[in-house]
């Protein structure tokens, strides 16, 4: 991740173990549900997958493009509702045609936000992404014939989650679908943490660092920095199409701006710019929420003293402590 | 002749950026009504210096003392209050300004018989008076530099610290600021503390020089007639 | 003994959190009076589900997984309920809404009960009646507006059909829908004025409803224009918005002015426990609640499918009078009053606006058939 | 010898002010051409203009005889029109490696692969180490470019630019807070590239404009008031009048 | 009831309403932001708080003129705990930052408020003399909103007399762009931040009250207005004053007549009205703004 200190020709000694730890995680991961038959928690750790995934691709946008978006929660909605309506309405069997159909549909949806995104920026935008949230929240929820308004996507079939020939289970097995989304958001993982040491994740982080200059040196700025926001759009289609498959439902409050919020804070508390800490901060959230809200039913209070809290004492997010920070955004 | 004190005292200060330690033990005084010089190549901690006697980068060792009161640890308001100006080498014109708000940002009255005012800065620098209304921003370099050099006069203060005022000024304005700066501060009695590269200039302005070495160690002091003298000093002791 | 463990899922914060609070005094209250079930004390657990479907499905897992709950009750919106109702099959226990009054309901899974407040064809027929029932309302022409969601939709829907049906006019076919977080009603009392409709007809969250009414009294057509609501308005709201708020008229499914024994002593059990003015949505979940308990003693255990059973046809006789829930339909079949707000008589709660019953209909007057 | 870049009636309006005033101007393939002019002249304008930070408000600009007046920037420097910036741009970030690193890749390509690693760009690393020995950063290479004293980061500043090979390049005051000492260093650097190619430069410091040009342009209000050999502007009458002063 | 010109009166004086109350609160979010750079996502709760603070004052027996003055002061003095507690401290951290921790002080505030005052919407009682309506061209206004509107102006026109008159307003637009030269001119910007801070939550109470008896008083009612109001200054150009003022008319314009005349899409029209202005203007409509 840390760029800065890369020299060719000299291995980053750290590696292996990195991996080592994640391949562990991964593979405990794995068998957690072998081990305890607790659905909750096994729905519990699928949630935090899924928005785990759906925090990195904030992670990668906030941390790579310098685009703060509050409504990156929308994409995860559209993604499902575009994967439900393909399971409802067109073939109740094609789990991947579906998938296709709903990542591909977000990043045209994205396309519009994007181009908005590479004429602002920055604040401007982030606050702007509040509105736009609640523009999508807002036809979501008026479009009743499509998306069934408010009482939200019904009648969700559950395919059977099959690859080569070869099937996992059911959708609407709690364990087939854990493990789905395990494998799928370790690839997603793998492939992001690739691209972002990739040429061109090199291009985003040079915009990110002085796009003045980026631009001076040669670069299509605007075309990079949509790219950008396309590709985190497309993992978060990801997750929702993975939302969707688990949940069995969509409704337009997962849509809202204020979720939207949560999901920066999923990104902050794991640390910013650094991918599994998404995850982490996703687990981490998802729990105290959960948990705080059962003890009390002022529960907003205290999730506010906790969000309080640790924005001034752990300013690097729970895995980035000591980690030099990433800037958000250059003044 | 009044007796001279000195008015800026710095005793061995240490200021770091985050970890890196960029001056390194650095003692230096100004007495009053005394201008004087800091010379040294990029990097060595000029600017920082400045900034750490104006309280922007406050050291953590040492200690500095402005007309006797302790400031190490002051914040750049108070000591601004104790009649420090600075004129940083970036201008620092506030955009969207004009440049009579820029210049009433800073005013204070004076205590002199003569203080300076709006009126007397524009009679001193015509350039501006023709643009008082102008956004600060706009102006060219070098009046952008008069403006920045007009509001650390308006604040009539006792000390006045500039940081690089000749720099991407051309050579006909680099004239014009060191008549200023010789003609108005150093015989209005204000006290100066400069940082330059252009050495032609600093020796007509100040009558001391210091010169800096790596993490602000100071290497030699010299009097504008021993530089004059032997021009091989400079090189000697700042080239590598 | 162990205890049986019921989830309770109500809205404790968002736009209804009042509301949800109001139907969890009800649970408690009804619990606390039941006390045991098949020999075992009751234990609640209450869930906030923030009116959200997502947080509701999520919370019902909880409860159901981790703290082994045998039965969901509560729910306050449609959306809410379908969700739940959705994951059903995978939950496995009985869901008894008490606050649900979508048309979605009725038969909708072996599981899934509505038992409490009027459904929006049953609260349609009550209006139309009283409506044709009173001269004065008779042949004023209906403005219809509704708050944006589904519940809105289905009974700014069935009462105009309804009311076409029955000879009342009403002005706009398409009912205006208001976003749910409209404050500042100002535009549409503007629209209202501009049409010329004397009445209006209002499906808008209970609470919400004092609000209106203060700002068309703020513009001056309290008593020219005469609002018709589709639920009962919120009682502290009302007492919060005054005189502003005389003259609604409604059906809903109970007021603290209906007079029996049951419902009388009620009330006076229910303002010592909470010291709060007793309203529809605590005894709509009270008696759901009261229900559910029934029916796990009538099952003699805790599993599903028997609880299930034994609420298909159950009856109680409590505030409302007897009611039961249909075999058929797993909904219930209720009896309700129609209610206009007025200044209130001397009563115990200091209550200074009350809905004033005119007239009571029995299950049987407002359907479906069975 | 056709020109490699030359402006036609070149104009730039901000509000009332004509910042560059149908400008003239035309360099060949190689050499060192510095513009000149007092403060507010319009010399970064131009420059702007020219490498499309900014659009022309009139006037047309031509490099190797096509037009390329309000091209976008990227454009541009793919061409080989490459600038180094009068207040330091680069990525303060990134380590001095990085930064030339990325300018090497974007002038080079290969920025659209997303799924090799970056060092898979063997050339691009070669070029860059190669460019950090020729300038002397070797050693600062890892160091994030922020913690540089302000003199490297200027050496950064130009190496940037002409890590995109350009075939003109513009440096606006490159000198411009610099010791004497490194001003030498810097002042040596240019000419030995204007050997190669076409460099235009502005600056203050007459010593080293009088010393390196090959030609001068001198700009006053926008306008060009006087071209020429060093020794032809340093005995123009009207030049010493707008810019150089009395001399000493 | 009511001609055509009636409809227009009406419609006119909504818009005005609605735009002058978008526009002290946008006004207070944009101070803060302008002098300490810090997006206050708890803005609309204190926006609420405000209007609470408010109506326990006036339920307790005062004017409501008199809980005009009052409750922005005990907002100003729960500002000020909130700056040197929380607020003080982020100030050297980037943006995302400030905006996460303020968010969570939403979280907090609102929570707060339901504890305190439970969930009921709550009226504000206006004195008798406001009460009633104001027959104009054919139509009967409420004549309290006409109070409210010279409410707003007065409150507007003393803010900008403020800014522009008093060395304050210089010291405003200086400290947003170089803060660093600012306390070198031997201003505490300490202070400044403080004062912007407080200042802010001053304005955001006094929308409160103001608001208060147009609406209905209850949690959620900040929530909505910081989005409102997010869109005011965007469009408007963050940081700008001028700004502010044009897109709260715009949008306060916008709302009430897609509300009047189609009703259903009317949100819709205001976000896309907005992603259109930003998209070809970026800096907002006077292309003021700040990027950031
Ligand atoms: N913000 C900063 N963070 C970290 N290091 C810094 C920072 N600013 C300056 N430095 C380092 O501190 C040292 C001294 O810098 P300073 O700006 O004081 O030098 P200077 O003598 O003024 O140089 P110049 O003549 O180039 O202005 C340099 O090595 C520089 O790299
Ligand atoms: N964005 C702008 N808006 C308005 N005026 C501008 C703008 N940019 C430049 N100017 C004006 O255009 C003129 C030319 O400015 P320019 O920066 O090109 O001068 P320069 O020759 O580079 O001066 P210097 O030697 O001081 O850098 C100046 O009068 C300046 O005030
Ligand atoms: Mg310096
Ligand atoms: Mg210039």
């Amino acid at each position: 991740m840390n760029n800065t200190t890369t020299i060719p020709g000299i291995k980053k000694r750290f590696v292996p173990l990195k991996i080592f730890i994640v391949v562990l995680v991964f593979v405990g991961l794995g068998l957690f549900p072998f081990m305890s038959g607790n659905r909750f928690y096994i729905s519990m750790i699928n949630e935090m997958m899924i928005y785990g995934l759906l925090a990195m691709s904030l992670d990668v946008l906030l941390g790579y493009t310098g685009a703060l978006s509050f409504m990156h929660n929308a994409y995860l909605g559209i993604s499902a509702y575009v994967v439900g309506l393909f399971l409802i309405h067109i073939s109740p069997a094609s789990l991947w045609m579906a998938c296709f159909a709903g990542i591909i549909f977000t990043s045209i949806v994205a396309l519009p936000v994007g181009w908005v995104q590479v004429r602002t920026g920055g604040l401007a935008f982030a606050l702007l992404t509040l509105a736009f949230g609640m523009m999508f929240h807002t036809i979501v929820w008026k479009w009743y014939d499509v998306t069934g308004g408010d009482d939200g996507l019904m009648g969700m079939p559950n395919p059977d989650i099959t690859l080569f020939g070869w099937k996992l289970g059911s959708t609407g097995d709690p364990l087939a679908m854990y493990l789905f989304t395990l494998v799928i958001a370790a690839i997603c993982f793998f492939l992001t943490r690739r691209i972002i040491n990739s040429p061109f994740g090199a291009v985003l982080e040079a915009i990110r660092e002085n796009e003045d200059r980026a631009s001076f040196i040669g670069i299509n700025v605007r075309r990079y920095k949509l790219l950008g926001w396309m590709l985190a759009c497309l993992l978060a289609g990801i997750s929702g199409a993975l939302f969707i498959l688990y949940k069995g439902y969509i409704g337009p409050s997962t849509m809202s701006a204020f979720a939207g919020a949560g999901v920066l804070m999923m990104v902050l508390l794991g640390g910013l710019g650094s991918l599994w800490g998404a995850f982490v901060g996703a687990a981490i959230f998802i729990y105290i929420q959960d948990y705080i809200s059962t003890m009390t039913e002022h529960w907003e209070i205290f999730l506010g003293l906790v969000v309080i809290f640790l924005v001034l004492f752990l300013p690097t997010g729970f895995v980035g402590l000591g980690d030099h920070l990433k800037r958000f955004r250059k003044g | 002749m009044e007796k001279r004190n000195k008015i800026l005292n710095i005793e061995g200060i240490q200021t770091y950026y985050g970890v890196s330690h960029v001056i390194q033990g650095l003692s230096m005084y100004v007495e009053n009504q005394e201008a004087v010089s800091i010379l040294g190549r990029n990097g060595v901690g000029k600017t920082t210096t400045l900034r750490t006697i104006m309280g922007l980068t406050p050291p953590r060792g040492g200690s500095i003392h402005i007309n006797g009161v302790d400031t190490t640890k002051a914040p750049p308001h108070k000591i601004s209050k104790l009649g420090v100006a600075y004129v940083p080498a970036e201008r620092h014109i506030f955009p969207g300004l004009s440049v009579e708000e820029n210049l009433m940002m800073a005013a204070r009255p004076g205590k002199g018989k003569d203080p300076w005012t709006l009126e007397k800065v524009c009679d001193h620098f015509p350039v501006l008076a023709d643009r008082t209304k102008q956004d600060g921003s706009t102006l060219s370099g070098g009046e952008q530099q008069m403006l920045a050099i007009g509001r650390a006069l308006i604040s009539n203060p006792e000390i006045i610290i500039m940081d690089e005022p000749s720099q991407g000024l051309s050579p006909l304005l680099v004239q014009m600021i060191t008549d200023v700066v010789l003609k108005f501060c150093i015989s209005s009695g204000i006290t100066m503390l400069i940082v330059e590269q252009n050495y032609r200039m600093a020796l007509k302005v100040a009558s001391r020089h210091y010169l800096m070495g790596t993490k602000g160690k100071i290497v030699k002091i010299a009097s504008t007639k021993e530089l004059m003298e032997d021009p091989e000093i400079i090189q000697s002791h700042l080239s590598v | 003994a162990k205890p049986v463990k019921i989830g309770v899922l109500v809205p404790l914060t968002g736009i209804v959190a009042q509301g949800g609070l109001e139907m969890k005094y009800g649970i408690e209250m009804a619990a606390e009076e039941k006390g045991t079930v098949l020999g075992r004390p009751i234990e609640l657990i209450v869930e906030d589900t923030r009116v959200k479907p997502p947080v509701a499905v999520t919370k019902a897992e909880k409860l159901v997984y981790k703290d082994d709950c045998k039965a969901l009750i509560g729910v306050f919106s449609s959306g809410v309920g379908l969700a739940l109702s959705k994951n059903i099959d995978k939950l496995n226990v009985p869901f008894v809404s008490t606050h649900v009054m979508t048309t979605k309901f009725y038969g909708l899974h072996p599981l899934v009960f509505r038992s409490g407040q009027l459904a929006n064809d049953q609260t349609a027929v009550g209006n139309v009646k009283g409506i044709l029932a009173r001269p004065d309302l008779k042949d004023r022409t209906y403005y219809v507006i509704v708050h944006d969601y589904s519940w809105g939709h289905d009974a700014g829907e069935r009462f105009i059909a309804l009311a076409k049906e029955n000879g009342i006019k009403v002005y706009n076919d398409t009912y205006d829908k208001a976003p749910i977080k409209t404050k500042d009603w100002s535009s549409y009392i503007s629209k209202i004025k501009a049409s010329g409709a004397d009445g209006v007809y209002m499906a808008f969250i209970t609470n919400v409803i004092p609000a209106f009414a203060k700002q068309t009294s703020d513009f001056g057509l309290q008593g020219k224009v005469k609002l018709v609501s589709a639920a009962a308005p919120g009682p502290l709201e009302l007492e919060a918005g005054g005189e502003a708020c005389h003259g609604i008229f409604g059906a809903s499914d109970w007021a603290w002015d209906v007079d029996n024994a049951n419902s009388n002593d009620w009330e006076m059990r229910f303002w010592k426990k909470f010291n709060t003015i007793p309203s529809d949505a605590a005894v709509h979940s009270y008696v759901g609640a009261m229900n559910l308990f029934n029916a796990i003693e009538k099952a003699g255990s805790t599993d599903a499918k028997a609880i299930a059973d034994a609420l298909r046809g159950i009856s109680f006789d409590g505030p409302y009078g007897n009611v039961r829930i249909s075999a058929k339909d797993n909904c219930m079949r209720n009896s309700a009053v129609l209610t206009e707000t007025m200044a209130a008589p001397e009563n115990p709660f200091g209550a200074k606006v009350y809905m004033k019953v005119l007239k009571t209909f029995t299950a049987d007057e407002l359907g479906p058939p069975e | 010898m056709a020109e490699l870049l030359y402006t036609e009636n070149l104009c730039r309006r901000f509000g009332g002010v004509m910042a560059t005033n149908k400008v003239c101007f035309s360099v060949n393939d190689h050499g060192l051409t510095s513009i000149i002019g007092p403060n507010g002249a319009g010399k970064t304008t131009f420059i702007n203009i020219v490498t499309g930070k900014i659009p022309a408000s009139s006037g047309k600009i031509f490099f190797k005889g096509n037009d390329i007046t309000n091209k976008p920037t990227h454009d541009l420097v793919k061409m080989g029109i490459c600038r180094t910036f009068q207040i330091n741009s680069i990525f303060e970030d990134l380590s001095v490696f990085e930064n030339l690193r990325i300018a090497k890749q974007a002038k080079n390509g290969g920025s659209l692969r997303i799924f090799s690693s970056k060092q898979s760009l063997r050339t691009v690393t070669e070029e860059t180490w190669e460019l950090l020995e020729h300038l002397g950063l070797k050693d600062l290479a890892i160091r994030p470019a922020k913690n540089l004293a302000y003199g490297d980061q200027r050496v950064l500043e130009v190496a940037i630019a002409m890590a995109g090979n350009p075939k003109i390049l513009f440096l606006d005051e490159p000198t411009a807070g610099m010791s004497p000492t490194e001003t030498k260093h810097i002042s040596k650097l240019i000419k030995e590239l204007s050997k190669k190619i076409c460099v235009v430069l502005v600056e203050h410091d007459m010593d080293m404009i009088m010393s390196i040009s090959d030609k001068i342009t001198v700009l006053q209000y926008g306008s060009t008031i006087a071209e020429g050999t060093p020794e032809e502007i340093r005995n123009n009458q009207q030049v010493r009048e707008a810019y150089l002063g009395k001399e000493e | 009831m009511g001609g055509t010109i009636g409809i227009i009166v009406d419609i006119s004086l909504n818009s005005l309403v609605l735009s002058g109350v978008f526009l002290i609160v946008a006004i207070g979010l944009n101070i803060i932001y302008g002098l300490s750079r810090i997006m206050n996502m708890g803005h609309g709760a204190l926006y609420a708080v405000g209007a609470y603070t408010g109506y326990t004052l006036v339920a307790t027996g005062f004017n409501y003129f008199v809980a005009l003055v009052i409750a922005p002061i005990i907002v100003g003095g729960i500002g000020l705990l909130i700056e040197r507690t929380i607020i003080a401290p982020m100030r050297k951290r980037s943006m995302v930052y400030t905006l996460i921790l303020t968010y969570g002080l939403m979280f907090f505030l609102d929570g707060m408020i339901k504890y305190v005052w439970g969930n009921k919407p709550c009226f504000i009682d206006l004195p008798a003399f406001m009460q009633g309506t104001l027959s104009i061209l054919g139509t009967q206004y409420p004549i309290f909103r006409l109070v409210t509107l010279f409410l707003i102006a007065g409150i507007m026109g003393g803010l900008m007399l403020f800014l522009n008159k008093t060395k304050v307003g210089l010291i405003l637009r200086a400290s947003s762009t170089i803060p660093e030269m600012v306390s070198c001119l031997g201003i505490n910007m300490s202070y400044v931040h403080m004062g912007a801070f407080v200042l802010g939550c001053i304005m955001a109470a006094m929308a409160g009250i103001i608001a208060g008896p147009l609406t209905t008083i209850d949690p959620l009612m900040g929530s909505e207005m910081l989005i409102s109001s997010f869109v005011v200054i965007v469009i408007g150009g963050l940081g700008s004053l001028r700004g502010a003022v044009l897109a709260a008319l715009l949008i306060g314009f916008v709302q009430t007549l897609a509300e009047f005349f189609i009703t259903d899409l009317a949100m819709v029209i205001v976000y896309v009205l907005m992603a259109v202005i930003l998209a070809f203007m970026p800096r907002g409509i006077l292309g003021e703004g700040k990027f950031e």
